[in-house]
């Protein structure tokens, strides 16, 4: 075979035999254990919920467009509000960017032809569909209104669905257990021979620290959870004061779970922003090594800090001090990378193309919402500060500004991979500058309006901060236009975009070393191992319009561990 | 459990067990070991709530502590202590079996292994079953009366009991029908499974018969710590909070120590929902080593180990252990009070 | 400007929504001690923030503009990609800030959480959705709280159902409510004037109603005119005035009177009506009513739970108050 | 300890036990289960607690060193398996450090030291 149509049938784009079309049927999809496909089935998932949380959320903004009542009674708001939360924190951002992004191309990172353990994760998602189902049932049924954080005692009081939901919470937990551990187990076991530790993409640490995660923190959650329906049902006592018991404990417990849980949220988003970083900066990302540490770190020190939800709770002073001084040290981790990622820009060579323009957007929201912590970190502050608005404005920044953000660039990134065939780059950047736009137009008056004293999950409001709320409302709006514009453009390339080879961004990790779409088993010849981030072995090919390893193109230039050879 | 199975194939049924992600048997099996730790690891994690709910209150209510182990039998516990030891030998050997390949050997010590923790289980329904009857529950329905003690077999007992009877009934029958059409393979799983639940009644029945005996003393201690302060006992909504135990307390017999003493009787019931929460989420764990046995056993019946493949029975051995470990310490904890 | 319908106010009917009072741009007055200490260190956070954020996206868009991909530079230029003394530095600088950020947060917070030994008592009763005042005369004020200026206060509170928060945006003070022990918390206000105290746990459907409304008097005399509440006068001339103290002081955390479901059902428009029960109806009289407050066990309304959410105020208001209630939720018949 | 392996097995990646070994982890173990019992009506005042929790101790390590194989295991999954006892510490110790010192506040709680409002006023009319 002649090297043109080796890289061709290899490095092109794959019409047929590809992971998409090499079965057919529902049940070639409802029973695969291919990681590819259970990322596709994990992406429909979790939009699916953030669209309806954001249609909450929409919802929920409207009402808030007056001070007085509009559509919603207190009591409907309440649940816009909880199952806004619920929804997006446990069904859509915590499986977001490691089971969808991470679950298709990890495997491909490591050189591996699956992860360790293929029905489990298979398993993972169908617990996913069974968990959000119950947090669906819940709200069609009885509703749920107690918050995302399930405080005791309210939520063994109140009347709404608090089993049915928090039993799919803890479904949810498992899931997310279920990818922690299998990620794990891949990226320790399942590298191909040769892939280092430190010849990993970034956005391998960034996932390998949030598996770490998941596996040490989930657990809590589902034993609080399992403890809190117990309570309900039972009157065991341990947090219900009625009997004897600490509703503090309760929060302890919670947040011993949920405070990693944003870093569980967090770090895969940094991970894919370093690598966006390097690959459309065309250099080798910088400080390498203190990125991926920085990743463990934060994953360890995520673990010290709970106590700085609880300032105000009755927690005692002795405690308090600890968290605040803790908190503080998770920020020097963070950072570090956004200074790295701003060396990486440094005498690189930027083309400013939609992913690249949302990994910009993520340093600066989630600079914002980063350097918020600061504030709510601060004792004397947070005590002021706690249960604002400047909170949900603070979290919003780190989670939409920085997570969803860091998800949507990571898309258009990988989605030339996923799918074979480009976005349209106009309407994609529309997308993004809509998104930036309306997010700090909703977001940023929260900050403000919270610290003059607006209080969170009020239905209701002086007429002072009404000014503000409008602004936000405006601004939701916009942002909702924006994602479903960015969503729309990416639906949009699945069937009529452009069709692209295999590495068309130049991107120097082993996933590109694929076809576009990839097939069945990832690589149908030997890979090739390079520095991840060395884009001078990205050789640009017309005859393909996309990027192919060196060593493949260059005739007498031997492919390093040996010939490309098809298996 | 499905780290334990996640990484073994059907398809090959005679070839090597090895998935077509993996390059080696080795990769497959150090993928697997990894994977059971950190499911361990998770599983430390999840008893640790209640471990931690157990530290804070023992350490707060000390008392409650040392009042409540009277009615925790130490020799029925430290039976089903030895019954579990025991089980993890036979399930330590079972794997060293499954290494050299002896696959006979596999299939009695899972059998042996299984039957022992059936035998925990009949132990743990006898001691709930007695705790009913005199109205230990948790805090909330906490509602202590001795006098309450059935003549015969506690009808708890019987209600739990039902299950495993239906399975006993329902497994025999099995094995017999596979015995009779000579399928001798799956009369031999069946049987296995039938000697399984047969555990259940000897844990019942020695149980049973124990408290029977000699149990009576283990209560009639601790019945006269609290007798005299049992007339809040029934009549009495245990689901009162502070505002209205304030009100009460404004009634004429209202005394400071009326209101500690029936303080410490309703505490009583927290030492119980931590009891009830922290054994019956070990017991779902035992049911599910049961479930997780059951595989290994007729997966050794088929004869499918070999010194490099016997991944699934170290799993399952792994989690076997876990189990015990767990116990190793609710005991001491829980039963073993001064 | 709309204002929030009276009717939507869980308690007092005419609580008033005082006037808002500007600070610096980020807050409202500042009305206490510590409200400076507060502002400082979140202007101090907020200007050092500003600098790195500001630094940190100029040379962002710098670099992507110098360095965009154009004709001419298409590759990256030759640069180092590690550098361990600038790692160094860039790791250090933060930490010496944060250090000091902690330090400035830790020192005010001891400052916001330890009343001076010269503080006044007050007592707070916290429940879904209203607040009660208890001053340490005896006298208690439903919904509205009243400080003297430069007086140093020393709350404790309690809650009767679930979580709430005392939050006084005025003050920069915070403090959950838990039930089932005391939290404590103080303030010393430095200026006259009205200012709105937030609940800000959520605690259920009228979370967002449970306000009051701080106001700092001038001297003791004119608190004590605020507060006091002459029972025997108004026993003699207008006992409906008294039914609806209590009422407030007791009931309308549960009970509306606009017709509104709350925890309870709403009492404006019960009187001399028959009034579903789940053993058939009851006619709504002086005797149903007094067993309602006595034992409310005895009659569950239908769609409430058994046993009632309501306790029992046996014991804890006499005949003459019962009376003066009956005659409040008679005075509201056709409301 | 004598003899973890096998002699015939020295290759691949399964490494058995020896039988007695096991045998000999068996009869410690019941050994020191009858110990914690008896132990448990000696008259240690608060040490009890300690002394069990030592003999647990004890026990869990010969159950994780022979029974898991935890002796001869790799060190990365001892690491993994060990670190999670961190963690535990971590969350017990934190937490016991927290509630054990507002305790206070929880006890004195039903006591109410509030000023009698006479008999009209707050809500729960304080009871000395
Ligand atoms: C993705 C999720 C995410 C992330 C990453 C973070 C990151 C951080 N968070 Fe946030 N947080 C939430 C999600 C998240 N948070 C949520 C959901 C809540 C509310 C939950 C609820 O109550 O419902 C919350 C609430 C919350 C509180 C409690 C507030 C309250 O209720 O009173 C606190 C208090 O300390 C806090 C602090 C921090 C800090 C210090 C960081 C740090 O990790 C940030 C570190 C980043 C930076 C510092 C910025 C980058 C660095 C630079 C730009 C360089 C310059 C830096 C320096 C000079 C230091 N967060
Ligand atoms: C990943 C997490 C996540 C995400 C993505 C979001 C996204 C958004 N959130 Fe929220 N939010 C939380 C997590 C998140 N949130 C949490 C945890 C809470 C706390 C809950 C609690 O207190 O318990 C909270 C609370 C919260 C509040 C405070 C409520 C209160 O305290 O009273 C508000 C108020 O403005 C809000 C707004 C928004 C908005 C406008 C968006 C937008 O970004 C949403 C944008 C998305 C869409 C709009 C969907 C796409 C559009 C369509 C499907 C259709 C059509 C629309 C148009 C064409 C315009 N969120
Ligand atoms: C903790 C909440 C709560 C408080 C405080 C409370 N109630 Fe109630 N009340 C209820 C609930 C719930 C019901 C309905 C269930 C029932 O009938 O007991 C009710 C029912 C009633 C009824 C019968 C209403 C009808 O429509 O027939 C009356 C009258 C009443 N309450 C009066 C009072 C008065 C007077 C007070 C104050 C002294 C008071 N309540 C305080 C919760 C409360
Ligand atoms: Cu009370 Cu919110
Ligand atoms: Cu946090």
């Amino acid at each position: 075979m002649s090297n043109a149509v080796f890289i061709k049938q290899h490095f092109g784009h794959a019409e047929k035999n590809n992971y998409l079309n090499v079965s057919k049927g529902w049940k070639s999809w409802a029973f695969t254990l291919d990681h590819k496909r259970i990322g596709v089935m994990y992406l429909i998932g979790i939009t699916t919920a953030l669209l309806l949380a954001g249609v909450f959320a929409l919802v929920l903004r409207s009402e808030l467009f007056i001070p007085g009542k509009m559509f919603l009674t207190e009591a409907q708001y309440n649940r816009m509000f909880t199952l806004h939360g619920a929804i997006m924190v446990f069904s859509f951002i915590i499986p977001s960017i490691p089971a969808a992004l991470g679950n298709f191309v990890l495997p491909m990172m490591l050189g591996a032809k699956d992860v360790a353990f293929p029905r489990m994760n298979l398993m993972s998602f169908y617990l996913w569909v069974i968990g959000t189902f119950f947090l669906v049932v819940a709200m069609l049924t009885n509703s749920l209104d107690t918050g995302w954080t399930f405080y005791t005692p309210y939520s063994i009081r109140t009347s709404t669905g608090v089993v049915a939901a928090t039993f799919g919470t803890f479904v949810l937990g498992f899931s997310s257990i279920f990818t922690g551990l299998n990620f794990l187990v891949t990226v320790n076991t399942m590298r191909a021979p040769g892939m280092t530790w430190f010849k990993m993409p970034l956005f391998v640490w960034g996932i390998y620290a949030t598996a770490i995660i998941q596996v040490l923190a989930t657990p809590i959650l589902g034993i609080t959870l399992l403890l809190l329906i117990a309570e309900r049902v039972l009157q065991i006592g341990i947090f219900d004061p009625k009997y004897g018991g600490d509703p503090v404990l309760f929060q302890h417990f919670f947040w011993f779970y949920s405070h990693p849980a944003v870093y569980i949220m967090i770090l895969p988003g940094m991970g894919i922003i370093s690598d966006l970083m390097a690959v459309y900066c065309r250099k080798k990302i910088f400080g390498y090594s203190f990125i991926a540490f920085s990743s463990v770190a934060i994953a360890i020190l995520g673990f010290l800090v709970w106590g700085h939800h609880m300032f105000t709770s009755g927690q005692s002073e002795v405690v308090t001090l600890i968290f605040s001084a803790i908190t503080f040290s998770v920020a020097i981790p963070s950072a570090v990378k956004v200074f790295n990622w701003l060396a990486t820009m440094y005498k690189g060579c930027i083309s400013l193309v939609t992913p690249m323009l949302y990994a910009m957007s993520f340093i600066f929201l989630f600079g914002i919402g980063g350097l918020t912590g600061l504030f709510l970190g601060a004792l004397r502050t947070d005590i002021h500060l706690h249960d604002t608005y400047f909170v949900v404005a603070h979290f919003h920044y780190v989670m939409v500004g920085g997570t969803l953000t860091a998800l949507f660039g990571g898309l258009y990134h990988w989605w030339p991979k996923m799918f074979g065939r480009m976005y349209n780059e106009l309407w994609g950047r529309i997308g993004c500058l809509l998104v930036f736009i309306g997010f700090n137009l909703t977001f940023f008056p929260q900050f403000v309006m919270g610290s003059r004293g607006m209080a969170r999950r009020y239905a209701r409001y002086d007429p002072e901060f009404q000014i503000f709320h409008q602004w936000s409302t405006v601004g939701a709006l916009i942002l909702g236009a924006g994602i479903v514009i960015a969503i729309a453009t990416l639906v949009h390339a699945v069937f009529r975009g452009k069709l692209c080879g295999g590495n068309p961004f130049g991107a120097a990790s082993l996933e590109w070393q694929s076809s576009s779409p990839p097939s069945f088993h990832n690589f149908d010849h030997k890979i090739v191992l390079n520095d991840p981030y060395d884009f001078d072995s990205q050789i640009y090919d017309p005859d393909l319009d996309s990027y192919v390893q060196r060593s493949f193109t260059v005739p007498g230039q031997e492919p390093v561990p040996g010939k490309p050879q098809t298996v | 459990m499905t780290s334990e199975h996640g990484d073994h194939h059907d398809d090959h049924e005679h070839g090597e067990f090895i998935a077509h992600h993996f390059e080696s048997a080795e990769q497959q099996f150090d993928a697997g070991k990894l994977g059971i730790w950190a499911f361990l690891v998770t599983e430390v994690l999840f008893f640790t709530g209640l471990f931690c709910a157990y530290v804070l209150y023992r350490f707060h209510h000390p008392e409650i502590f040392v009042q409540a182990h009277h009615f925790l039998d130490k020799i029925l516990g430290g039976g089903n202590t030895i019954v579990l030891l025991f089980s993890s030998l036979t399930m330590a050997l079972a794997v060293r079996a499954s290494q050299l390949g002896q696959n006979r050997t596999v299939a009695t010590m899972v059998l042996v292994t299984m039957v022992c923790a059936s035998i925990f289980l009949g132990v743990k329904a006898v001691e709930y079953s007695h705790k009913w009857d005199i109205g230990i529950f948790v805090r909330a329905h906490f509602s202590l009366d001795e006098s309450h003690h059935p003549k015969g077999i506690s009808p708890y007992l019987t209600m739990i009991s039902i299950i495993p009877l239906i399975l006993l009934f329902v497994f025999g029958a099995m094995a017999l029908l596979y015995r009779f059409t000579n399928s001798l393979f799956r009369a031999a799983f069946w049987g296995g499974m039938t000697l399984m639940v047969a555990g259940y009644f000897i844990g019942a029945i020695g149980g049973y018969f124990y408290m029977k005996v000699g149990g009576g003393d283990a209560h009639s201690t601790a019945g006269k710590v609290i007798e005299h302060h049992d007339d809040h006992a029934d009549g009495h909504d245990p689901g009162d909070d502070h505002a209205q135990e304030s009100a009460s307390e404004s009634q004429p017999a209202g005394g400071a120590h009326d209101h500690e003493t029936r303080d410490l009787h309703h505490d009583i019931g927290i030492f119980f929902s931590i009891y009830y929460c922290m054994t019956g989420l070990h017991a779902i764990h035992v049911v599910g080593g049961i479930v997780a046995l059951a595989w290994i056993f007729y997966r050794s019946l088929l004869g499918h180990w070999r010194s490099d493949y016997f991944g699934p029975v170290d799993y399952v051995g792994l989690y076997w252990h876990l189990v015990d470990l767990i116990w190793i310490f609710l005991f001491p904890l829980l039963y073993l009070i001064n | 400007m709309l204002k929030i319908p009276v009717s939507l106010l869980a308690q007092a009917e005419d609580l008033p929504i005082p006037e808002y009072q500007w600070g610096d741009y980020f807050f409202p007055v500042q009305a206490a001690e510590g409200a400076a200490e507060n502002d400082f260190l979140f202007w101090a956070i907020l200007w050092i923030s500003t600098l790195f954020f500001v630094l940190i996206v100029v040379l962002m868009l710098y670099f992507a503009w110098k360095y965009r991909r154009r004709p001419g530079h298409e590759k990256a230029l030759p640069s180092s990609s590690h550098n361990t003394s600038l790692e160094i530095i860039w790791s250090v600088i933060p930490s010496i800030i944060l250090v000091w950020i902690f330090y400035a947060g830790a020192n005010g917070y001891f400052q916001s959480r330890v009343a001076p030994e010269s503080a006044e008592d007050i007592w707070v009763t916290a429940q879904q959705f209203s607040w009660t005042f208890t001053y340490a005369d005896g006298d208690s004020t439903p919904s509205e709280l009243h400080l003297v200026v430069n007086r140093p206060v020393k709350f404790t509170m309690e809650s009767r159902d679930v979580l709430h928060s005392f939050f006084i945006p005025a003050f920069r003070q915070k403090q959950d409510i838990v039930p089932g022990r005391y939290t404590y918390t103080w303030v010393k206000p430095t200026k006259i004037g009205t200012f709105r105290l937030y609940c800000a746990e959520y605690c259920g459907d009228n979370h967002s109603l449970m306000i009051a409304n701080v106001t700092v008097h001038a001297t003791e005399e004119d608190r004590k005119a605020a507060t006091k509440w002459d029972w025997d006068l108004y026993a003699q001339t207008d006992p409906v005035k008294n039914g609806q103290r209590l009422f407030q002081l007791n009931c309308a955390g549960c009970h509306k009177i606009d017709g509104q479901r709350s925890t309870g059902p709403p009492l404006n428009g019960i009187w001399g009506k028959q009034e579903p029960v789940l053993s058939g109806t009851r006619l709504v009289d002086e005797e149903y009513i007094r067993e309602s407050i006595l034992n409310p066990n005895a009659e569950i309304v239908s769609g409430y739970t058994t046993p009632s959410q309501m306790q029992s105020f046996d014991g804890k208001l006499n005949d003459d108050q019962i009376m003066w209630l009956i005659f409040y939720i008679k005075s509201l018949a056709d409301k | 300890m004598t003899a973890p392996h096998d002699a015939h097995d020295h290759h691949g990646f399964a490494h058995p036990v020896s039988k007695s070994l096991l045998y000999v982890v068996f009869i410690v173990l019941v050994g020191l289960t009858v110990l914690t019992v008896v132990a448990n009506d000696w008259p240690l005042g608060s040490l009890d607690i300690w002394v069990a929790m030592a003999i647990a101790t004890t026990k869990a390590f010969f159950v994780m060193a022979f029974f898991m194989h935890m002796w001869w295991e790799k060190g990365l999954n001892v690491a993994v398996f060990l670190s999670s006892l961190l963690f535990v510490m971590l969350f017990i110790g934190l937490t016991l450090l927290d509630t054990e010192s507002y305790r206070e506040d929880v006890e004195r709680f039903p006591i109410f030291d509030r000023p009698d409002s006479s008999s009209v006023g707050p809500p729960i009319a304080p009871q000395k």
